[in-house]
């Protein structure tokens, strides 16, 4: 239940508007902090979310497969400029933020677990050319492509981008090239 | 396989969801940006170009409507700029040239609005004009006095611009091309130099031809 | 030239590799004990290797001496002819097309729509020299003609329909 | 027991057979249109350049992708003997491989898309008006499917070799090179081949992904432009890596037929894992000798790129192609079509590595890059190389799985293959050593003869490759025609 608490109260802290507004003013911080922390709120509190609809949870979306495509969907939404953009013009989109992107941490909840090394891996290296595509597009583009922000924010949001791939890219090498074989004598 | 009908449905489900919010989230593929959005908005809606009050370089003052009867070829701009709007200046310029003379003045005027009614006097958009070539005449550059009428015409005209802590202006930049009668035609790329020309030397040679 | 030399030299090891095989081929009928075979040959392969080592560290430091990425030293007061080169589709645009020989020449090459190549051609149809027109980039080639005559630009990267279709020629008079 | 092992086997051999079927038909195909551009050239006759340029780009696309499917059919036949791979997985690939090439055959010869095979930016979205968005969505995004179902592919695999050994690292023997362990605890040379083909085609496919995708975005709105030198390194660190990695997996085919055959055992030794590290490293690496004539890239990278391509030769002539001749050398082999097959192929690969060398070289590649000496060097390597294994292993699968005879017409094919594929890479050797450009549709008349020249010998080429393909279609037709219980009895 502990989970669930945590979850709420993160929740709450990020709607509280000076935190909100702090957040959004910085690109890389709306972009990278504020989604990451609403997607965590979810899946904090998904855990008694999925246990309570255990059964239609499990009928609908037993390999995770379900769930996690729309996982995929709504991220990558978040991941365009526009939205981003929009998320600060239009009230309505700035709801769906906040609806949306917990729900994703829910979905993530009831359906990685779930999911065989197959599609875990798929899911990732897709996530990986995401971030460096969205890192080029970011760095690269030679037009201010959001409204809201500078163009040295956006940069800024690109090498962030750029440096998160990176990362991914390092820890699935890490991943390969370490010994698992000790964990598959079951 | 019978047990994980669900699933499956689930699965299709769920790929015609994500599709369904990428299509609508970016008006059917076509803007990723909220810019183009912003630009394929304003296409369908056609805004008028609302009443205001023009001071321009020659220290003339007149109302919008004074146009009436010809194309106006338009950008928003502020002369303490120094990224987008030089580039801005120059490009409009070069779709000056393109356009036939005999058009120029008398079926199409060119005009530059300034955001930054404070700092941009009439002397000052005097002095930057001549950096574009401009006449002041067939091509004028002009600051609205009155912020609330600015704001109503950024507003309308989908222009956003936001002050930082050094002067500057965060803002989009596009070329606009209003009709006779003041309603917004087209908005278009401005570093797609050809092509805004080709489109308002059609525009303005139809016009004339009737 | 160097076109001949690579070619030579390619036939050489190829035909050297095509005769190893038929070799070992002719061979294969024969019916032998392989440990005896691997003992000999595996240490005829340690020689081979270091042969093989050596020849490509020769070729190596031999091809890497002088590099056409280089601009070349000049001689005194001699100041080379910058030649702007601009490709589109389908076409070459030069701020020069007529030089002499002796006089050295720095093309610098870009591109304003898509990726192009750069080939410079003597009289008889050989490739002089190369560089990729890219959009965003400027290239440079560094050429002195030795022998007047009507050389030919030609594309070298595939840029669409007209790839083969642009050509330009250049004049260089004694 | 016994029998659902060998149903299972049974199964696993039909899904192979149909990946190979399908892919030396495309191949076939692809030799036509191969033959009908250098006809072109050569002045035979005249279909017109925009033609000429959709075969240039169903061409490289088809020959690549076919070949990469069966030799991947070749890794799978024969990994899956060692770790425990997922059948569903390997048909998903086939059904995501054939909605590919329909989309991409749609995209290119319906809506006369041509950007050659290696779409370099921006080309895709700036076509002077030859082709429109929709055609180039179509072929991107058939390229896309296309690489999903290959990445899908190689990450079950590599799941699997990570089950069984620990680590990929393991998988190329890494706990062996560190004298860890015993050399003749290494994996088996399936296992090592294919983790390298893992590692480097994983690489391979996310460059793709993400130089195709962004390929896509900037056709459907040209606002978003991107650095056109990355798209290029990225474009060939995908087309590069994923061309090479067919010989790689195709070599596992002449791994396990040359010993049954010469019987002897090729056993795996340090050499063996140090020369299979080495090949994973270049390959990932050499790629930027592409780029020998882009002055822009670093001169460090370019300066690399020939010293690591020249080191790229030492795995294959010093380990792989050696130990070939080593073992077939007074062994009292018996010659038949896969054995002197998978003989060929090494010499074919060896033979390549030639040309490569010598084009890697900066001088060299200032005055013979992009031109036709590029495709003779790696028509030697593929067409004499890659997809003779690919034709080695048809003809070990159908004896394996059926008994199926050879008869003359196969040798025959054999001989002619043999010739003919000399005929076509030598042709474009000296094409490429007179300079002439490649990719054009028109020749003047001093480059016509050996274009000419290639395309009669490409006739022949596709003359040998319908005999081979025939006799694996039989032997398709024979073992659907035996149900599986006469099977059991003719094993039995």
């Amino acid at each position: 239940m502990g989970k669930t608490r945590y979850g709420i109260v993160l929740f709450v802290l990020l709607l509280l508007p000076p935190i909100r507004l702090g957040m959004e003013s910085i690109m890389i911080v709306h972009m990278l902090i504020q989604l990451p922390l609403l997607i965590l709120a979810g899946w904090l509190t998904g855990d008694v979310v999925v246990r309570k609809f255990y059964d239609v949870w499990d009928r609908w979306n037993g390999n995770g497969i379900p769930g996690i495509i729309l996982v995929f969907f709504i991220t990558l939404f978040w991941m365009f400029p526009r939205t981003l953009d929009e998320a600060l013009t239009y009230n309505s989109m700035e709801f769906l933020k906040f609806i949306s992107l917990p729900f994703v941490g829910l979905l993530l909840r009831g359906s990685w677990e779930k999911l065989h090394t197959l599609g875990k891996t798929f899911i990732y290296l897709n996530y990986l050319s995401m971030f460096g595509l969205f890192a080029w597009l970011y760095i690269d583009s030679p037009i201010q492509i959001c409204n809201n922000y500078l163009e040295t924010q956006q940069k800024v949001l690109g090498w962030g981008m750029l440096f998160i791939t990176v990362l991914m890219i390092l820890s699935i090498i890490h991943y390969v090239f370490t010994d698992h074989s000790k964990e598959n004598v079951t | 396989m019978r047990k994980n009908w669900r699933n499956k449905v689930a699965i299709l489900l769920s790929v015609f969801a994500g599709l369904l919010l990428l299509y609508i989230g970016t008006d059917g593929f076509r803007a990723f940006t909220a810019e183009s959005a912003r630009t394929y908005q304003l296409m369908k809606e056609k805004p008028v170009f609302p009443e205001v009050t023009l001071e321009d370089s020659n220290n003339r003052i007149y109302p919008f409507s004074d146009f009436e009867g010809k194309y106006v070829m338009l950008t928003f701009i502020y002369t303490a700029c120094a990224d987008v709007c030089p580039k801005l200046g120059m490009n409009l310029a070069e779709v000056y040239e393109q356009v036939p003379s005999e058009f120029i003045g008398e079926n199409i005027v060119f005009l530059s609005i300034s955001f930054d009614p404070k700092r941009d006097d009439p002397a000052t958009l005097d002095k930057y004009r001549t950096y574009f070539g401009s006449d002041g005449e067939t091509w004028r550059m002009a600051r609205i006095p009155d912020q609330t009428e600015l704001d109503r015409l950024l507003e309308e005209f989908g222009v956003i611009v936001i002050p930082d802590d050094y002067g500057n202006f965060t803002h989009n930049s596009a070329f606009y091309l209003v009709d006779k009668n003041g309603v917004l035609q087209e908005v278009m790329d401005y570093t797609k130099i050809d092509k805004a020309a080709d489109t308002v030397i059609s525009m303005v040679e139809e016009e004339a031809g009737d | 030239m160097v076109q001949t030399v690579a070619w030579i030299v390619s036939l050489i090891f190829m035909m050297v590799i095509a005769g190893v095989f038929a070799f070992v081929f002719l061979r294969s009928k024969e019916r032998r004990d392989y440990e005896p075979i691997k003992k000999k040959w595996y240490k005829a392969r340690n020689f081979y290797a270091v042969t093989l080592i050596i020849i490509m560290l020769v070729a190596t430091i031999y091809t890497l001496r002088e590099l056409p990425y280089d601009q070349p030293v000049y001689g005194e007061g001699l100041e080379p002819t910058i030649v702007d080169v601009e490709s589109v589709q389908f076409g070459w645009k030069m701020s020069e097309t007529e030089f002499k020989v002796g006089e050295p020449i720095e093309f610098r090459v870009t591109a304003t729509d898509v990726t192009h190549g750069f080939g410079i051609y003597d009289e008889d149809m050989m490739l002089l020299a190369q560089t990729q027109a890219m959009p965003e980039y400027t290239n440079e080639v560094y050429i002195t003609f030795t022998e007047p005559g009507t050389y030919e630009i030609l594309c070298l990267e595939y840029c669409g329909l007209g790839h083969h279709l642009m050509t330009e020629t250049i004049e260089v008079t004694e | 027991m016994n029998s659902m092992v060998r149903k299972e086997e049974r199964k696993a051999n039909k899904h192979v057979a149909s990946y190979l079927v399908i892919g030396g038909i495309v191949i076939g195909l692809m030799m036509i249109f191969g033959i009908l551009m250098l006809l072109q050239q050569g002045g035979v006759f005249d279909v017109g350049p925009a033609l000429f340029y959709q075969f240039l780009t169903i061409h490289g696309t088809g020959m690549v992708g076919a070949a990469a499917l069966a030799a991947a059919a070749i890794m799978y036949y024969f990994l899956r003997q060692y770790v425990d791979l997922t059948p569903e997985i390997f048909v998903t690939n086939l059904w995501l491989f054939l909605v590919g090439v329909v989309m991409v055959i749609i995209g290119v010869f319906s809506f006369e898309y041509a950007s050659a095979w290696t779409f370099l930016y921006p080309l895709p979205a700036l076509s002077a008006g030859a082709w429109g968005t929709l055609g180039a969505i179509l072929y991107l995004g058939g390229m896309l499917v296309l690489g999903t179902g290959f990445v899908l592919f190689y990450i079950d695999a590599g799941r699997a070799i990570i089950k069984k050994y620990g680590s990929l690292g393991k998988g190329l023997g890494w706990d062996i090179l560190s004298g860890k362990r015993p050399v003749d605890k290494a994996p088996p040379k399936a296992v090592i081949a294919s983790t390298m083909v893992i590692i480097v085609n994983t690489t391979a496919l996310i460059a793709g992904t993400v130089v195709i995708i962004m390929n896509m975005i900037h056709v459907v709105n040209p606002a978003f432009t991107f650095d056109p030198l990355l798209a290029k390194n990225l474009t060939y660190a995908f087309g590069h890596i994923f061309a090479n990695a067919i010989i790689y997996m195709g070599v596992i085919a002449v791994y396990e037929i040359l010993p049954r055959y010469a019987k002897r055992k090729w056993g795996v030794s340090k050499a063996f894992l140090v020369a299979w590290n080495m090949s994973t490293f270049f390959t990932l690496l050499i790629y930027t000798h592409h780029l020998l004539m882009d002055p822009s890239m670093p001169k460090w990278a370019l300066i690399m790129a020939q010293i690591l391509s020249y080191s790229n030769g030492l795995p294959v002539l010093v380990i792989t192609a050696y130990g070939a001749l080593m073992l077939v050398y007074k062994s009292g082999i018996k010659w038949d079509l896969a054995s002197g097959l998978a003989f060929l192929s090494m010499l074919g690969w060896t033979l390549g590595v030639v040309p490569a060398i010598v084009d890697a070289t900066i001088v060299v590649n200032h005055v013979m890059h992009n031109t036709k000496w590029v495709p003779g060097h790696f028509h030697m390597y593929m067409g004499l190389g890659a997809v003779v294994m690919l034709f080695a292993f048809m003809y070990f699968l159908a004896k394996e799985d059926s008994g199926i005879k050879e008869n003359w017409l196969d040798k025959f094919g054999l001989t002619c293959y043999t010739i003919s594929f000399l005929g076509i890479s030598g042709s474009f050797l000296v094409s490429g050593a007179i300079s002439t450009p490649r990719r054009w549709a028109t020749h003047i008349p001093d480059w016509m003869g050996p274009a000419v020249f290639g395309g009669v010998s490409g006739v022949l080429a596709l003359l040998a490759s319908t005999i081979f393909i025939f006799h694996f279609t039989r032997y398709m037709a024979l073992r659907n025609k035996m149900g599986s219980e006469s099977y059991e009895k003719k094993l039995a």
